[in-house]
């Protein structure tokens, strides 16, 4: 599987390179954190845009695949804790799916880490931009995703 | 239809206004201090199934807020009631808060330029955090208004702050109102719901686990706010003065609880926290070692033994059936040793501890006795609102029209307290009805 | 680039729909209802609009929040920004658009536009959506044609230090705004009336206080107990801890004022064979072959003792009896007090038959213990226990006052003590931690603390009413913490020891809150349910039957219809369960269900305009 | 507009259309949902700017070509369906796409220049080829199992059942890494644009590697290489497994054992009706199995439901319930020729049971899978 780069299809990032990045937040937890996050003043890089849903278990696969293809270098997904879930377990749903989508990206030979699901609750606004951090210097370290840039 | 007083604006007073308001009941929330939330808010998870405790919270402060039959007075008391059942006349003691609450939005501006901003503890994290003379109780305080702390506010005691009164400019709205006074209401209601919750049993007194004395013995509900993301941390549990988190943790269960000399009482609560405390330890810390000292573990909840089991068996936490003697300290390093009788052996024996929680009673509010005597209801001898009947009639206080709810009854741990906020709202949703809330008493 | 178009919101528009509240034109015409944008076509507002044209006029407001935005984001760079997206027909900035003059100018607007949409770029939609929502309705606009974008928590206080990019930022979500603003459609929050009576299930304590509660809030009460007479388990009890009231007395005024309430009919004995229905209506089928209806339901069917079949020579060895039968004896009048009793606490539980500890078996023991030592000082009685399990103020007195009368606790650990009977006197063998020995000690009367169990009954009812049994098989709350008493199909109660084993006056605290609760939709009279449901095309489904079975809330069945499909299955969204996670949306094959409000044109068309160069 | 319109009755000879409703009458979408062949070409011809692609039903043809099989006038509506799909998508307008559209993502994504896809992994075990001249094309089947995992429909067994069988027979095909969705489906949806760069790309991967025969085991990559990327200027030899098992077992390089099972065979739309494939899978079937023909089969076959994932419905469930039940009175087994009739039935077999309807105990199993079931062992 060499041969079949791991890191998506486009090499390395130009200097100044900025990734695009979507996230996919649940209303109730994720939506909350980030919330939190600008309350408290915590600052992350602007590259992100928020979509929020009511439940993460409402995010389907097309949904990542989509926004790789329109040229997102990188996709978040972000619900409530395990067990944490406002409608019971729809969080379940969206590990389920969101593992099922890292799935058909590996096979497409996008990079898994550009598709990442984190567990954020109301209360982790530092966990929030922590991971938007992380998440922008890793998709950042890998370059363009290379879709929807033709 | 008459409207509700609760008095108390914890989680069994916020759940007792909802359940009210909902049936279109108006309902005066009267709270002491300048947001609602109690202490729920001020945990970071709760028991057992470690959901974190403000996020479930929050959204039923904000439907407080946004209930059009919920009225808020918060920094308020009741001072006087009078009347009775379906017809009483309470008198509230509103204490300004020098903002104009509609006009502020809770951007903080003011709490920035503050001349004593950093300078006060913060009432919330028990002194954990530094505050200004304005301040936001807490990030997700209802109502997001901020706070003059009147017994601070330099302008306030001294008539004078520095050249000009730097809140009051970096406010964009005018909400700054120095002028505002303590005024006093009279709400004609037709019944009453006490739910004042407790205070926290200070263990500065009790010499042998050394609390105020050696930096790295804590009590609980500090720990709650050490462990918080969103606290004074940030979550990263630090040991004095290494600033490391702690390879060793002691736990110390029923301090000033089940003592004779102190609370006799149980406070019912105390195992399961302190077994959530030590699993969030393990949780951050995988490593760190965790011993819980008690001598009866009181898992009797659902679910709650197999939560003390996954904390032994899983998460690897220690516990040990002593009451430990004593603490001592390390001068040089900070290190604490707890001493304690290892019940295998019968032997003294030590532990080392890098940081020590000490569950503290949980006990009843300083001001219950004077609110009693404002609403002409008993105390029992512990100093807990008096019930007309413990088995069939536990919301009743000994006044007709007057119920009570959550901790200040007596002990007990959230859910009972929720339940029981209802079960005083249906107490008192029937005397406005007008059937007798005493059918049965 | 061939863009995906608009996949599916051909079908979400097309198609015969549950409910005619999602079709239909605004009433004035002007207000388009169903998606969307006329004009020109760009992807995601396509088929929908290809169906329907009617112009979007969309008014944008973005706030400063005083410097809170302004003072990062620039923001008359992305008013002009907004103003020249399309269908945006008016765009303004206001220092506070939640102040009322911030009010006021999009009421205005809405009026001197024809704004058919309205987008509010401020903070946090989680507090301030609500405010914003009743000020377009008040303005004649539906509140489901607002959309709320994020400038403050998500924007400017993220990103203080660049401001720049926050401004650059600030249009892409204005942009993601406005493309799902030309797709939202006006929803009309379903009503529901409220059938104004309450069935309670189980007379025992619990039931019979939260019957009365109920029937004295003014509604009145169908109480179903199996049994031929009220009371339950307490009404079988000695005395009462900790008031030591004889439970007769205690129980009985209750059961009488229940029997006597005008408002509270007994159906008894006799249980629930069928339930239908849903919050405001249930229908509910007795075996007594009676029908009626109910708003909401309060679960009281109580708990068993559990039979310690096997266990410490119960059954076997005569005067070996449970704390249960203890009391019966102890009612029935006087017996030979015998000379030594010892009692084994955790009879069962905590490990043994049930691993929970049963919470009530300290107090109990103690109670008992009490009055034996009362009635008869010279007896002996010993508790053995692990660990003793009494809490709060009352019960740890009884503790104290046991220790006063001279009861004897002695802990045994780890092993469970073990009873034989040896030259006709029973034997307790057990190692005692204190003494940090073996012990023996030979007894008349061997009583075993047995825990209570959920009973049997207890499988079917929870099928029947669709709620959850938890591990231990009592009924399942909705939230351990906030809501005890609720269970998540909304309409549905729980209290007392059907629950989870409890002392008596938490069971009745319980049963005035699940009164408190079960009456609260019975005082409404009509429930608004948010119209952000799930909706089904009956023309695409195929009855594959995953949504219902994925349905956490029991919202959905399959339907059988007789069509030009045939006879077949087809989802129904019952909009009274319906909580709007979207769950069932985003599973269905072929998207022949979808959420109202997040539907996947609204959201692609966010994806498609977060991407979007420019 | 019109030029193109002109072009589309010629090619497609809608004029000849005598209004006569064969079609329709055949038609199984018309059966459930409003939807008639011949009229669509008739508002086609009265429409000069062909404003009536907004209308959804352009998307409810399934393209299983029944119904240009009954036309007396030999119009070849499925023909008329995609030009007008392919104008339909060009002014942004699409049909649905079942499993939330994932699919066609896919399949656009794979159009990139730079695709590095790691789609090979289930050859282990299996000999296969970097270059050569006989090429397996596998088609979507590694994507298929993860997007209908919870189906269980083991795709994958397809593709390596084909490889399995090709070994059998001392072949060892090339298996590339590159190689891209055929872009059946898309060019079904009418995005004809993203269906060229997929073809275009294939085209030159197989160039590259030397490839003059290319062997699919689906029926839809079978015609779209055979038919389609002709226009495309491909110089292929196009079999399908069957065609190509069927040589081998003449030639003795291939021996089969019989299972004694009994089986139906379903003919795929795009095998029989729109290639013409008939016989061979019938003929590689009777070496190992008895068969059994059902009712309708051959040309009169019926359709597994869907075709392109773009227009599963209750429609499409009737359709496959009615085949079911056919299929189950003819054997107890249910053999596919093309892996997406596997998954549609699979699908329905699945469903939630309509009460009273009772669908058979059915085996579902593929051509190439049930053959390298009942390989004779040993070398041949």
């Amino acid at each position: 599987m060499e041969a079949e780069s791991p890191s998506g299809v486009a090499g390395k990032a130009a200097p100044g390179f900025e990734p695009k990045i979507v996230a996919f937040c649940c209303n109730w937890c994720s939506y909350a954190g980030a919330d939190l996050t600008g309350v408290s003043r915590m600052q992350y890089s602007p590259n992100i845009r928020i979509i929020r849903v009511m439940c993460s278990g409402r995010i389907e696969p097309n949904f990542v695949l989509r926004a790789l293809e329109l040229g997102a270098d990188g996709v978040l997904v972000a619900g409530c804790h395990i067990g944490d879930c406002h409608y019971i377990s729809g969080n379940k749903e969206a590990e389920k799916q969101i593992a099922r989508t890292a799935r058909l990206l590996e096979i497409l030979g996008v990079d898994k880490r550009r598709l990442r699901l984190e567990w954020i609750s109301a209360s982790e606004g530092q966990k929030f931009a922590n991971t938007v951090n992380a998440f922008t210097k890793e998709v950042r370290e890998l370059g363009p995703a290379g879709y929807g840039r033709k | 239809m008459k409207d509700v007083l609760v008095i108390g604006g914890g989680v069994a007073g916020i759940q007792a206004a909802l359940d009210l308001a909902e049936k279109g009941v108006k309902v005066h929330l009267v709270e002491r201090t300048p947001s609602i939330g109690g202490r729920m808010a001020q945990l970071d998870k709760t028991f057992p199934t470690m959901d974190c405790s403000i996020c479930i919270l929050a959204p039923k402060m904000a439907d407080c807020a946004d209930h059009p039959n919920i009225i808020m007075h918060t920094c308020s008391e009741v001072a006087g009631l009078q009347g009775e059942a379906g017809d009483f006349r309470a008198t509230v003691l509103k204490h300004a808060r020098h903002v104009d609450a509609s006009k502020c939005t809770g951007c903080g501006k003011c709490a920035e330029v503050c001349r004593l901003k950093g300078r006060i503890p913060n009432e919330f994290d028990f002194g954990l955090r530094k505050r200004g003379a304005i301040y936001l109780p807490f990030l997700q305080a209802v109502p997001r208004v901020m706070n003059i702390d009147s017994k601070k506010c330099i302008f306030l005691t001294k008539g004078k702050c520095g050249e000009k009164q730097l809140c009051k400019e970096a406010c964009e709205r005018g909400a700054i109102d120095f002028d505002q006074k303590d005024e006093t209401v009279t709400l004609d209601v037709g019944a009453v719901i006490v739910a004042t919750g407790f205070d926290l049993f200070d263990p500065s007194g009790m010499f042998e686990y050394g609390y105020g004395r050696f930096q790295n013995v804590r009590t609980a509900m500090e720990y709650e706010r050490l462990i918080c993301a969103s606290g004074p941390t940030g979550g990263h549990l630090e040991v004095e003065p290494t600033k490391e988190h702690p390879g060793s943790m002691a736990f110390i269960q029923c301090v000033g609880a089940r003592d004779l000399r102190l609370s006799p009482f149980c406070c019912s609560v105390c195992c399961m926290y302190a077994t959530k405390e030590a699993v969030l330890v393990k949780e951050h810390y995988p490593d760190t070692d965790c011993t819980i000292f008690n001598v009866d573990m009181r898992a009797l909840g659902k679910g709650f033994e197999e939560f003390v089991e996954r904390a032994r068996d899983e998460y690897g936490v220690r516990f040990l059936r002593a009451r430990p003697g004593q603490v001592t300290e390390d001068p040089a390093t900070k290190r604490l040793t707890v001493w304690y009788e290892d019940p295998a052996s019968g032997k003294v024996t030590s532990m080392e501890a890098d940081m020590v929680v000490l569950a503290t009673a949980l006990v009843p509010g300083a001001g219950v006795a004077q609110l009693a005597k404002a609403l002409g209801i008993e105390l029992d001898e512990s100093a807990f609102f008096k019930v007309r009947d413990p088995l069939m009639s536990p919301v009743e206080s000994t006044r007709p029209g007057v119920f009570i709810a959550g901790y200040c009854e007596t002990p007990k741990d959230i859910p009972e307290s929720v339940a029981q906020a209802s079960g005083a709202a249906a107490r008192a949703f029937e005397v406005l009805k007008r059937k007798g809330g005493a059918a049965h008493a | 680039m061939p863009e995906e178009k608009a996949q599916g919101a051909g079908r979400e528009a097309q198609g015969k729909e549950e409910g005619a509240r999602d079709k239909g034109v605004g009433k004035d015409g002007g207000e388009n209802p169903v998606p969307l944008s006329a004009s020109p076509l760009e992807p995601s507002s396509l088929a929908p609009c290809a169906l329907r044209p009617a112009p979007c006029r969309i008014g944008v407001f973005i706030c400063h929040c005083g410097s809170n935005i302004g003072g990062i984001v620039d923001v008359p760079a992305v008013v002009e920004y907004a103003s020249r997206l399309k269908d945006v027909v008016h765009a303004e900035r206001n220092l506070y658009t939640c102040a009322d003059d911030g009010l006021t100018a999009i009421k205005t607007a809405i009026s001197k536009h024809g704004l058919n949409r309205v987008l509010v770029a401020s903070c946090t939609p989680r507090t301030h959506a609500p405010l914003f929502r009743r000020t377009c309705e008040a303005a004649g606009l539906n509140q489901y044609l607002f959309e709320f974008v994020n400038l403050r928590e998500h924007c400017s206080w993220v990103h203080m230090r660049e401001p720049a990019r926050a401004t650059e930022k600030a249009k892409a979500l204005v942009k993601m705004g406005v493309a799902r603003a030309r797709l939202l459609e006006r929803q009309e929050e379903p009503v529901l009336d409220i059938e104004p009576a309450a069935m309670v299930l189980g007379g025992g304590v619990a039931g019979l206080s939260a019957a009365l509660s109920i029937a004295n809030q003014g509604f009145p009460v169908h109480l179903v107990e199996r049994e031929p007479e009220l009371g339950g388990m307490a009404a079988r009890l000695h005395r009462i801890s900790p008031t030591y009231r004889n439970a007769r007395e205690v129980v009985g005024p209750v059961a009488e004022a229940v029997s006597a309430h005008p408002d509270i009919r007994l159906h008894m004995p006799a249980t629930m064979t069928d339930l239908s229905g849903y919050i405001g209506n249930f229908e509910v089928t007795l075996s007594t072959g009676e029908k009626f209806r109910v708003g909401s339901i309060v679960v009281a069917t109580g708990a068993d003792e559990l039979r310690p079949d096997g266990l410490y020579g119960w059954g076997q060895l005569k005067n070996v009896v449970t704390q249960m039968e203890l009391e019966r004896l102890m009612a029935a009048g006087p017996f030979t007090r015998p000379k030594s009793v010892v009692m084994i606490q955790c009879a069962g539980s905590r490990g043994q038959k049930v691993s929970y500890c049963s919470k009530r078996c300290c107090f109990t023991a103690i109670k008992n213990a009490i009055l034996l030592k009362e009635e008869s000082p010279d007896t002996e009685v010993h508790i053995l226990h692990n660990e003793i399990h009494v809490y709060g103020v009352a019960f740890e007195k009884e503790y104290r006052r046991a220790q006063e009368l001279g009861v004897r606790f002695s802990r045994y650990s780890p092993e469970k003590p073990s009873v034989s009977e040896q030259n006709g006197r029973l034997n307790v063998n057990f190692y005692d931690e204190g003494l940090r020995r073996e012990r023996d000690l030979p007894a008349d009367l061997v009583v075993l603390s047995t825990p209570l169990v959920a009973r049997p009954e207890a499988e079917e009812l929870s099928k029947m009413l669709k709620v959850p049994l938890g591990q231990d098989r009592f009924f399942f709350e909705a939230h351990v913490k906030l809501r005890p008493v609720d269970f998540a199909t909304d309409g549905i109660f729980i209290c007392g020891t059907a629950k989870g084993p409890t002392n008596i006056g938490e069971c009745v605290e319980q049963a005035l809150g699940a009164a408190s609760r079960a009456a609260i939709p019975l005082a409404k009279g009509r429930v608004r349910v948010e119209a952000i449901t799930s909706r089904v095309n009956t023309d695409t489904c195929r009855g594959c039957g995953r949504c219902e079975s994925e349905c956490d809330y029991h919202a959905i069945s399959l339907v059988p219809v007789n069509d030009a499909f045939g006879n077949r299955l087809v989802a129904r969204v019952n909009e009274g369960l319906c909580k709007g996670c979207g769950k069932c949306s985003s599973i269905c094959c072929n998207r022949s269900i979808s959420l109202r409000h997040f539907t996947t044109p609204q959201i692609m068309a966010m994806v498609e305009a977060a991407l979007e160069e420019g | 507009m019109s030029a193109e319109k002109e072009a589309a009755v010629k090619s497609t000879k809608a004029y000849y259309c005598v209004e006569c409703g064969k079609c329709t009458g055949i038609c199984p979408v018309s059966r459930g949902l409003e939807y008639s062949p011949r009229r669509m070409v008739k508002r086609a011809l009265e429409d000069p700017e062909l404003e009536f692609v907004r209308d959804s039903q352009i998307w409810n043809c399934l393209t299983c070509k029944l119904c240009s099989g009954v036309c007396p006038s030999g119009v070849d509506y499925i023909d008329f369906i995609r030009i007008v799909r392919s104008r339909a998508h060009a002014q942004g307008l699409s049909g649905s796409c079942s499993q939330g559209g994932q699919l066609s993502t896919m399949a656009r994504m794979m159009a990139s220049d730079r695709l590095a896809q790691g789609r090979n992994f289930w050859t282990e075990g299996l000999e296969v080829a970097e270059k050569g001249e006989l090429m397996y094309f596998v088609g979507c089947l590694p994507y298929f199992d993860t997007v209908f995992e919870d189906l269980r429909p083991d795709t994958l067994d397809i593709a390596r059942s084909t490889v399995k069988v090709l070994n059998a027979a001392g072949i060892r095909p090339v298996v590339s890494p590159a190689e891209r969705c055929c872009g059946h489906d898309l060019l079904w949806s009418g995005d004809v644009e993203s269906y060229r760069a997929l073809a275009r790309q294939n085209i030159r991967e197989m160039k590259r590697l030397g490839v003059k025969t290319v062997v699919t085991s689906c029926a839809e990559c079978y015609r779209t290489l055979s038919r389609d990327y002709k226009e495309m200027g491909a110089d292929l030899e196009v079999k399908h497994i069957s065609q190509l098992a069927g040589e081998l077992l003449d030639q003795g390089k291939l021996k089969v054992k019989s299972s004694g099972k009994k089986v139906t065979l379903h003919d795929a739309c795009r095998l029989g009706r729109h290639t013409g494939v008939y016989d061979p899978p019938r003929e590689v079937l009777r070496k190992v199995a008895e068969l059994v023909e059902m009712p309708r089969s051959g040309p009169a076959a019926s359709c597994c439901g869907v075709g392109a994932f773009l227009t599963c419905g209750a429609h499409s469930k009737r359709i496959q319930v009615e085949r079911l039940i056919e299929a189950g009175a003819a054997a107890p087994v249910l053999v596919t020729e093309c892996p997406k009739c596997q998954i549609h039935f699979k699908c329905a077999l699945r469903d939630k049971p309509v009460p009273g309807a009772k669908l058979p105990e059915l085996e579902i199993i593929d051509l190439s899978s049930f053959l390298a079931r009942n390989l004779e062992a040993g070398k041949p």
